[in-house]
């Protein structure tokens, strides 16, 4: 009884048929109700298929469903067709999960607008989506799911449609992604040139005997793939999308820009695990992008202010270590991450939503401070995410940070230098993220007196998600606890059958890992305690600065000015785009259209007609109206007619 | 040099003379004159050809007739070349014309002196065979055109008709015209040249 | 009814000019309801058609030939194959809706538009169902005097001008492919001894290269300017731009195609060498005019004139697949040419509906839409996402299979042609932006109605086919499919190419392409056309 | 092989001749008794009627008299029935235009069927003399009848211009048949084709002139660049009806004459080709470019006669029997278009203070949607728009030019009639999208001119339908072509 | 003896005098004139042409051409009386409405 699959996407996909068709004409709780329903009915299916998968033989940890057939073209034929194994399984569960939990944050935090039922259709529609891109069986339905989030994401960051800045982050992200997607296709047409099929199974049996293992084609395929999980997961170069998308409502924040879509990438390589291994050099580059991004992403946390862009601005960095573990070929710590990731950053963004709820919509950092007595819940929970994004020992984000961190180090791909990069950032980002909380729980109330007046905790249906969230973000971890304290690391021993070998080599825990590029046990731990003791020093240094004295803050600020309006300004990366790309792109077009087309091509045409028309006038002149004229034109012919027949 | 000669060279000059005279004159009277002056010149040079009807003809009706009619027509229109017909086409025009004509002419007698110096040429060096008697003579006129030309001498009647009739319809004065009831309204009185003849007529 | 289908489906819409011609002048509502019946009865003859169509058989169906000019072999020769039998439908359903569309549009000399544009209808279906190249020029050309009066009569501000331009940049190039045309004809004679226009005969005829290439130039020249190709594209803003609404819906949705359609029935099958041989040219052209027209689209100022451009884009698409000579190509491009149909028609559709509330079509002029007009923006954002290829829409299918085939034909075009996609993004996203999105700022847009039935019953049944296509288009690739294998099969007599089982043109060599490879050979040389 | 040069005087052989010199008597004779007056139309239609049946009588015959002056084929009988076919439209156009302004005389249709008879005696012979005298007996009426408005000052203009013209012109031509007959020793061409070749070495030179001149000749006929300048004017001058004839009648016997000389007398002269060749290209653009301005739609017109010609001239340039019966096919055609398109601009100019001055158009599809119809649809004819005859007649001469070869020629002419859409074009702009400056004078319709404008609508389509009969027509003239 | 081709080469030049006469008279009687000198010129050489050939249908033909020339007067003639009468001059130049 495997035929079910099909249901976790329609489920939302029902829903958003019903509130989309349906626009305007239900009755609010109808709407939630049906929002929430379709995702938590898609979360039983999931549960019920990891179970299923779970009771089935490592080996065989496959579930395959074919609907219809979609393109058929010749020897090009493409089925929707979905599959679910250990992989899809983890990213439906989270997708469905953490998506429910954020349906639900939702019906509260959504309750006072009157887009409710547009938004809700939106973000049924984006879990369908999502849900598709994890379960396809092929790339090409993939890329479906692929490019619908990317549309939802448009669509749910331009919610407030009228907000200018809403609208151009809507559309900046969509063409960003389209870049993006871009690469994708061109991944596929080589793909399919190559192999003839662009089913998973089929792609990933064959690319041994088609491709050359680190030749220029796998390269290709990777890098251009790996172009598309840039788009979408906002890495170098394409990152800069995500800082802006946070125009849309605090939830999708959470549920797209945090938890689910932005993954996708990370997902995309983790699912082609087989061609990136056959290239080390794509992986080289996939690190590389992957360490950059975090290290350069968390610099500019510091300096934010916008508690929303800060947490942007942690994503990206996170993604970043989620790829640099892809490219150190250890994708089940890049999954590992996701998913604590998913967990906590998500409950971050609710955190930070349901801050901005009670501050009455102000998102300024700088006005806020002292929020711990007036939003306890929110207060603890987000303390505890902070813990665990932060790597505090014990909380999800320690294990899945360290794994990657310390495959950055050992794995036959890694170098110490990620390393190094990885552990930088994991002390910024413990600074980073001890500077939001300061500066939003603690310390004076900044806040104006009307917005002060309005404090208040959120709702049940706002806190009740915080709070489960808080639980995950603690245990989440747990089922990827390495083998150096002892136990198997259950997450890796799962996702096993779809990694070729990139996890396996190390799974089984009574394999003694020297194997890790011939690291001991010892390493690791000494690489663990040295973290763990970074991100002591880095809380403390937030609590200096932010907490006890609060002058050093604003005075190193003017020490490093200079660095600071540079990290302000986000490196200034916007606007050299603008001028580098998009304003050339502007003046090119308006020369084509006003140059090219206007005086070039019309000119041609509308010159010779007026050519014409001038000799016309010309010849006009010749018919004076005096015979006489015309007798000599007669004449003249015949002189020449004459000759020409006397002659020859 | 025989007699032949003379007689040709002479009216040969006085035909090409004339001619010239004729275009060269302001007054159609005198170019009328020496059209006809030429037009004798020539007839000789047909009766030196051997063709005594065409020239007698050419004589009595061209010069007689047709060229009379012009001279007709100039009295009735009062025409003595006292008209001022303003400056001619620019002298380029002129010039032109000139030369083109003068080509046709040369281009003329090359044909013609082509055919002089072929061998083979029928249109032989000397006046050719001897005549057959009668040559050129009424009956034999006569007689090609009732039997050979007898067609195209049916159709100069027709012709000629035509011609009358035309003549008519065109030169004849208004008032008697005949006319349907709406054609009576459209043309009132025969003053045509004025400018509200024309509003009526456009 | 079978035999002689075809000829109901062409001609039927002339029973309802007669009928026109006695509904006096002053009864308008009488003039629309006999045009609109008629043209959905046409409708229903397609469908008819549609279902009886055998989608197993190979080569045409439902042909009809019977002599017309015998002495000088021109046959009344009608027959269809899936391309055919797609525009067809295309052909009547967007008819029908362009009617609908100028159901209020169109004031003045209502009966003289009803009739052009069923006349219209005539000549395009005539188009794409003769088989007798004398037949098909007609109709090419007779096609072509309705929309002159369509523009002319009914047009904007400049409609003269686009008009006429309309009407010469059209003629210059189909009077080449009638000397064309007319080489054939006596070609065919030195070949097989007979006359005929037929165009399935002389695509069995062997062509000299040199002969194949200035034919093919011939041709393509007309089809060129009809696509539009990129240099020859400056007659469509204008057309569109002036052109009413359905004008522009007919003329994007169904007048482009014939271009394409002629290259595809045409071009390829009788000069497969010269097709090989111009294969680079015409493929960067296409790839220019996909970049060049997004380029432009994007900095209009008229919403038709972008949507104008972006037609000048998409069809290069269409092209670039034609020319990419695989399969996944061409039945990519022939589903392009379809969506193509729909997507920029119910644009058009859509931007004539807001023209009809505001007289205005610059985009400065509008913003904030979305707040006055839900249900509008709503079907605006869904025909502009499958305009730009969002997965799921009639858009992703063809354009993906065309980007497919172009890569394979030369990674460059596919490259390149790709990043059209991100600029139609660009263009599509900023235009909806700037219209639909914002704060309401202009007050004539504040108590804008949204549309109403009508003009929903014109767009749903679009929608539907956007998404139907998107979804679920193997009915129409079932059709589809043998035909472009018989398209590919005839390019695959060229000898300068080789057919892999997939269909899949390789290109061997060009240049040793020459007579002496053609015993059989009919050689009328051009070059000694001249004096002699 | 009967005796083509039989001396026989068979009346039947010029029967449609003799008939309507008949009807011209008749009417001169009863023309000014009170009230037969208003019927020498009729009887000048009658016999043309009778004529043009006489003509069809003798379809298939061939068969020569009168000292082998008149010669009767196919050919010859094709190009009687144009002239009998155009002259009846010119005359049932003329009646109303003539009355209007005041010239409703019975002479004007004794004129016109004279000189229609002089078109029939060029159409059936093969003796220079007689093509000489009909020329003559063509012409002389219609120099009277362009000048027939005699109280209009362009009128009289076009007849002088026209006169002149035509006189100059003939003396070339008579010129030229005196060198031929001085080459040859005789005029009829059956003669000199039996003996062509001991001709050309007898004496070459003046074969050469005499031809060149001859062609000269006809050339001037059919308008032909640089002989064309008289057209414009005469045809604007000239009353519209007549300038209809004009565009028609002497053009098609023109070429009857041309064919017949240049296709079966001379044909072996191979110089042809190229001066045709030449002349059709010049024709062609010289006329379709001077039209492109034209502010007056009869000189409009006149210039597209002209650019018409040139297709025709392509025919003579190609040569061939194909090229011939698509001449034929292409004159039957043009007079149906051209007749039409002049009957519409007759019907508009008889509304009092009109010159046919594009500025008078604009209002007219408002005012007579059926009028502005039918010349709509012989614009597009004229500019060879299918499915009218004038796109087969294009087609027809065109696919004669590419089988000869002649490809450069097809594609110039192509070209050129690409050219010819712009103006015709203009026309139907002026008529449907301009507005009105003014409101559109009404015109009056007379049974008459209907009667035109359906045969010569309902010919343009048709014929453009079903081209069938009229090429088997035009293939059949050249039975035995002499 | 006078050889032929010299009533030929009188005839030319009476031809291409005519001709001259046509373009350069202004006065529109003088060119009627031309045209029928020209007339007269190819009727000389049609004499002298059936001399040369010794047949006689050259007369026969001369005569008929002075009847057309004859009509061409008399039609030519009335012309200019009409536009005379209209116009008061004789200035073929004069006679130019129609142009362009």
């Amino acid at each position: 009884m495997s035929d079910y699959i099909f249901l976790i996407p329609l489920f939302p996909l029902i829903g958003f048929l019903i509130n989309g068709l349906l626009l305007g004409k239900l009755s609010r709780p109808v709407v939630n109700v049906v929002a929430c329903a379709s995702v938590f009915a898609s979360f039983v299916v999931a549960v019920m298929t990891f179970f299923e998968l779970t009771s089935l033989p490592a080996t065989a940890r496959v579930i395959e469903q074919t609907l219809f057939t979609w393109i058929p073209s010749g020897n090009f034929h493409v089925n929707i067709g979905f599959l679910a194994d250990p992989l899809s399984a983890v990213m439906i569960l989270v997708v469905t999960g953490v998506g429910f939990l954020i349906h639900v944050y939702s019906t509260a935090y959504m309750s006072h607008d009157p887009g409710f039922g547009r938004y809700f259709a939106y973000l049924n529609l984006f879990t369908f989506s999502m849900l598709t891109l994890v379960l396809a069986d092929n790339f090409l339905l993939m890329f479906v799911g692929w490019e619908g989030v990317g549309l939802c994401s448009y669509l749910l960051i331009g919610f407030w449609f009228e907000k200018q800045s809403a609208s151009d982050a809507g559309k900046k992200a969509f063409i960003v992604n389209r870049i993006g997607d871009f690469g994708f296709l061109l991944g596929m047409f080589i793909i399919f040139w190559q192999v003839g099929s662009l089913h998973f199974p089929t792609v990933m049996a064959a690319a041994p005997t088609v491709f050359v293992a680190g030749g220029g084609l796998i390269t290709a395929v990777c890098l251009l793939l790996f172009v598309g999980a840039t788009g979408k997961s906002a890495q170098i170069p394409l990152f800069v999308w995500l800082p802006d998308a946070m125009e849309g409502p605090t939830p999708v924040s959470a549920l797209i820009h945090a938890a689910t879509m932005v993954t996708a990438g990370v997902y995309m390589i983790a699912r082609t695990n087989v061609l990136y291994l056959m290239s080390s050099d794509a992986l080289m580059v996939v690190a590389i992008i992957g360490a950059a991004t975090a290290f350069m992403a968390a610099t500019i946390g510091l300096a934010q202010n916008d508690i929303k862009r800060v947490l942007a601005y942690s994503t990206v960095s996170q993604l970043g270590y989620m790829f640099l573990a892809c490219g150190v070929a250890s994708f089940t710590a890049g999954v590992f991450h996701l998913m604590t990731h998913a967990f906590f950053k998500a409950l971050l963004f609710l955190g930070a939503g349901s801050v901005i709820h009670a501050m009455s919509n102000k998102q300024d950092m700088r006005e806020m401070g002292g929020l711990s007595k007036y939003l306890p819940i929110t207060y603890r929970t987000m303390l505890i995410a902070t813990l665990a994004i932060a790597g505090i020992p014990g909380l999800s984000g320690f294990f899945s940070k360290d794994e990657i961190l310390w495959k950055a180090f050992s794995s036959e791909h890694g170098h110490p230098i990620f390393w190094v990069v990885g552990f930088a950032t994991a002390g910024l980002t413990a600074f980073y993220m001890f500077r939001l909380v300061y500066l939003t729980f603690h310390g004076n109330e900044r806040m104006d007196e009307h917005t002060k007046h309005h404090l208040h905790e959120s709702p049940k249906a706002m806190t009740v998600p915080l709070m489960v969230l808080a639980v995950l973000s603690i245990v989440g971890g747990w089922v990827g606890i390495p083998h150096i304290f002892g136990v198997t690391n259950q997450f890796e021993h799962w996702l096993e059958p779809v990694m070729a070998g990139g996890g396996g080599h190390e799974a089984v825990s009574d394999v003694v890992h020297t194997s890790a590029g011939g690291y001991g046990a010892g390493m690791e731990i000494t690489l663990m305690a040295a973290s763990v003791v970074l991100v002591l020093v880095a809380i403390y240094l937030a609590f200096t600065f932010y907490r006890k004295r609060t002058d050093l803050a604003t005075a190193w600020r003017e020490r490093l000015s200079g660095l600071h309006t540079l990290l302000v300004n986000k490196y200034y990366i916007d606007e050299i785009y603008h001028a580098v790309i998009v304003r050339p792109l502007i003046g090119i077009s308006v020369f084509l259209w006003k140059f090219v087309d206007v005086m070039v091509i019309d000119g041609i045409a509308n010159g010779s007609a007026f050519v014409y028309q001038l000799s016309s006038e010309g010849l006009r002149k010749v018919q004076t109206g005096r015979v006489r004229s015309y007798a000599t034109a007669f004449v003249v012919g015949v002189v020449v007619i004459v000759a020409y027949f006397v002659a020859g | 040099m025989s007699l032949d000669t003379v007689i040709f060279i002479f009216s040969a000059v006085v035909a090409v003379f004339g001619a010239t005279m004729m275009i060269v004159q302001r007054n159609p009277v005198a170019s009328v004159l020496y059209l006809i002056l030429s037009l004798v010149a020539q007839a000789v040079l047909y009766i030196q050809l051997g063709s005594v009807f065409m020239g007698a003809i050419l004589v009595v009706v061209y010069a007689g007739a047709i060229l009379v009619l012009f001279l007709f027509v100039i009295m009735l229109l009062n025409l003595r070349g006292t008209e001022d017909l303003g400056r001619g086409s620019g002298p380029l025009n002129q010039l032109t014309k000139y030369v083109f004509a003068v080509l046709f002419v040369v281009e003329l007698v090359f044909v013609v002196r082509a055919g002089f110096f072929a061998e083979t040429i029928a249109v032989s060096v000397l006046t050719g065979p001897p005549a057959t008697d009668g040559f050129g003579s009424v009956e034999n006129v006569a007689k090609l055109l009732f039997t050979r030309y007898l067609y195209p001498f049916e159709l100069t009647a027709v012709l000629l008709l035509a011609a009358v009739v035309g003549a008519v319809a065109i030169a004849k004065r208004e008032r008697e015209d005949f006319a349907t009831e709406e054609g009576e309204a459209a043309h009132s009185g025969d003053k045509p040249a004025s400018p509200p003849m024309e509003k009526v007529e456009g | 009814m079978e035999t002689q289908i075809l000829t109901y489906v062409t001609f039927f819409p002339v029973i309802g000019i007669l009928a026109l011609l006695l509904v006096p002048k002053d009864r308008p509502d009488t003039v629309k309801g006999v045009a609109l019946i008629t043209a959905v009865i046409t409708m229903l003859l397609s469908f008819f058609l549609w279902g009886m169509f055998d989608k197993m058989a190979l080569g045409m169906q439902f042909e009809i030939d019977t002599p017309w000019v015998t002495s000088l072999g021109i046959h009344y020769h009608l027959g269809i194959d899936g391309i055919s039998l797609l525009l067809i439908v295309l052909t009547t359903v967007l008819t029908v809706l362009a009617i609908l569309a100028s159901w209020h549009s169109i004031t003045k000399d209502i009966k003289g538009y009803f009739i052009s544009m069923l006349l219209l209808q005539v000549g395009m279906i005539g188009v794409f169902v003769s088989l007798d190249l004398f037949l098909f020029y007609v109709f090419w050309e007779v096609m072509l005097i309705p929309m002159y009066f369509i523009i002319g009569l009914w047009g904007g501000p400049r409609r003269i001008y686009a008009a006429i331009k309309f009407v010469l940049f059209t003629m210059f190039g189909s009077l080449l492919m009638l000397v064309g045309i007319i080489w054939l004809l006596f070609a065919y004679h030195g070949f097989a001894g007979e006359y005929t226009f037929d165009i399935l005969k002389l695509s069995q005829m062997p062509i000299g290269f040199r002969e194949q290439l200035l034919l093919f130039g011939a041709f393509a020249l007309a089809f060129a300017i009809k696509v539009p190709l990129f240099p020859f594209h400056t007659w469509l803003p204008d057309a569109h731009v002036e052109a009413p609404t359905a004008g522009s819906v007919i003329l994007a949705g169904v007048l482009l195609k014939m271009g394409t359609y002629g290259f595809i029935r045409i071009c390829l099958p009788m000069f497969p060498d010269a097709t090989v041989a111009y294969l680079p040219y015409i493929a960067v052209l296409s790839v220019i005019a996909i970049i060049y027209g997004a380029l432009v689209a994007m900095v209009q100022k008229d919403v038709k004139s972008l949507v104008a451009f972006s037609s000048v884009s998409h069809m290069g698409f269409v092209m670039l697949g034609i020319f990419a000579l695989n399969l996944q190509g061409m039945e990519g491009a022939i589903m392009q040419m379809v969506n193509h149909g729909v997507s920029t028609g119910a644009l058009f559709l859509l931007v004539g509906m807001l023209y009809d509330r505001r007289h205005t079509r610059l985009i400065e002029e509008f913003g904030g839409i979305a707040k006055v007009m839900p249900v509008y923006s709503t079907f605006f954002m869904i025909v502009a996402l499958s305009s730009i290829g969002l997965p799921f829409t009639n858009g992703f299918v063809g354009e993906f299979l065309i980007l497919l085939g172009a890569y394979d034909r030369s990674a460059i075009y596919g490259v390149l042609a790709a990043s059209g996609v991100i600029f139609a993004a660009a263009y599509m996203l900023w235009m909806y932006q700037r219209v639909i999105f914002g704060k309401v700022t202009n007050p004539a847009n504040e108590k804008l109605i949204d549309i109403d039935w009508r003009e929903r019953i014109i767009l749903i049944p679009l929608v539907v086919l956007i998404f139907w296509i998107g979804i679920y288009p193997k009915p129409l690739f079932e059709r589809i499919e043998p035909a472009a294998q018989q398209v590919l099969l005839k390019v695959g007599r060229a000898q300068s190419v080789e057919l892999d089982d997939q269909f899949r043109v390789n290109k061997v060599t060009v240049v040793d392409v020459t007579e002496e490879k053609h015993p059989t050979t009919v050689g009328l040389n051009p070059e000694e056309g001249d004096v002699k | 092989m009967i005796d083509l040069t039989s001396a026989g005087l068979d009346f039947a052989l010029i029967a449609p001749e003799l008939a309507l010199m008949i009807a011209a008597s008749v009417i001169l004779l009863t023309g000014y008794v009170k009230n037969l007056g208003k019927l020498s139309p009729s009887i000048g239609l009658l016999g043309l009627g009778i004529a043009m049946a006489l003509a069809i009588t003798h379809w298939g015959r061939q068969h020569s008299g009168f000292f082998g002056m008149v010669t009767n084929d196919n050919f010859g009988m094709a190009f009687k029935v144009i002239a009998a076919g155009t002259s009846m439209l010119a005359l049932l156009m003329s009646q109303r235009w003539l009355t209007v302004r005041g010239y409703n005389r019975p002479e004007f249709y004794a004129l016109l069927l004279m000189s229609t008879i002089g078109m029939m005696v060029m159409a059936n012979t093969t003796d220079l003399v007689v093509l000489f005298l009909g020329l003559e007996v063509m012409s002389v009426p219609l120099y009277v009848m362009a000048g027939y408005a005699k109280r209009s000052l362009e009128s009289n203009e076009s007849g002088l211009k026209y006169f002149i013209m035509g006189a100059f012109a003939s003396a070339f031509l008579l010129m030229g048949i005196a060198f031929v007959f001085g080459a040859a020793g005789t005029t009829d061409l059956r003669r000199i084709v039996a003996d062509f070749t001991f001709i050309l070495d007898r004496a070459d030179t003046y074969l050469f002139a005499g031809t060149a001149m001859v062609l000269i000749g006809f050339a001037f006929k059919v308008a032909a660049v640089p002989f064309h300048a008289w057209v414009p004017d005469v045809y604007q001058g000239a009353p519209t009806p007549v300038t209809a004839f004009f565009s028609v009648g002497p053009k098609a016997a023109g070429f009857a004459a041309l064919l017949r000389i240049f296709m079966f007398g001379f044909v072996s002269l191979e110089i042809l080709s190229q001066v045709f060749w030449v002349l059709a290209v010049l024709t062609m653009t010289v006329g379709n470019v001077l039209a492109l301005r034209q502010g007056n739609i009869k000189r409009l017109l006149a210039y597209s006669s002209i650019a018409h010609a040139g297709y025709i001239l392509v025919a003579l340039a190609v040569g061939g029997p194909e090229a011939m019966s698509a001449a034929i096919f292409y004159l039957v055609g043009y007079a149906f278009f051209n007749l039409g398109g002049f009957a519409v601009v007759t019907l508009i100019e008889t509304r009092s203070g009109s010159k046919a001055e594009f500025s008078e158009l604009p209002g007219l599809a408002k005012a007579h949607p059926y009028l502005a119809v039918v010349l709509a649809l012989f614009m597009f004819a004229l500019s060879g728009f299918p499915p009218t005859v004038g796109f087969f007649g294009k087609f027809y001469l065109f696919s004669a030019a590419v089988k000869a070869d002649f490809i450069w020629l097809a594609i110039i002419g192509v070209m050129n009639s690409f050219i010819s859409v712009y103006y015709y074009l203009r026309v139907v702009k002026a008529v449907y999208f301009e507005v009105p400056a003014r409101e559109f004078a009404r015109v009056t319709y007379t049974p008459a001119i209907v009667v035109v404008l359906f045969i010569t609508a309902a010919g343009t389509l048709g014929l453009g339908f079903f081209p069938q009969q009229l090429l088997e027509f035009s293939q059949k003239a050249l039975f035995a072509f002499l | 003896m006078v050889p032929i081709s010299a009533y030929l080469i009188v005839a030319a030049v009476l031809f291409g005098i005519g001709t001259v006469g046509v373009l350069v008279s202004r006065n529109i009687i003088i060119l009627f004139m031309s045209v029928e000198l020209m007339l007269n010129a190819a009727n000389l050489a049609l004499i002298a042409f059936s001399r040369a050939l010794n047949v006689m249908d050259g007369h026969a033909f001369v005569f008929l051409v002075l009847t057309v020339a004859a009509a061409e007067a008399a039609v030519g003639l009335a012309m200019v009386l009409t536009i005379f009468r209209n116009r008061d001059s004789i200035n073929v130049d004069r006679y130019n409405l129609l142009k362009w």
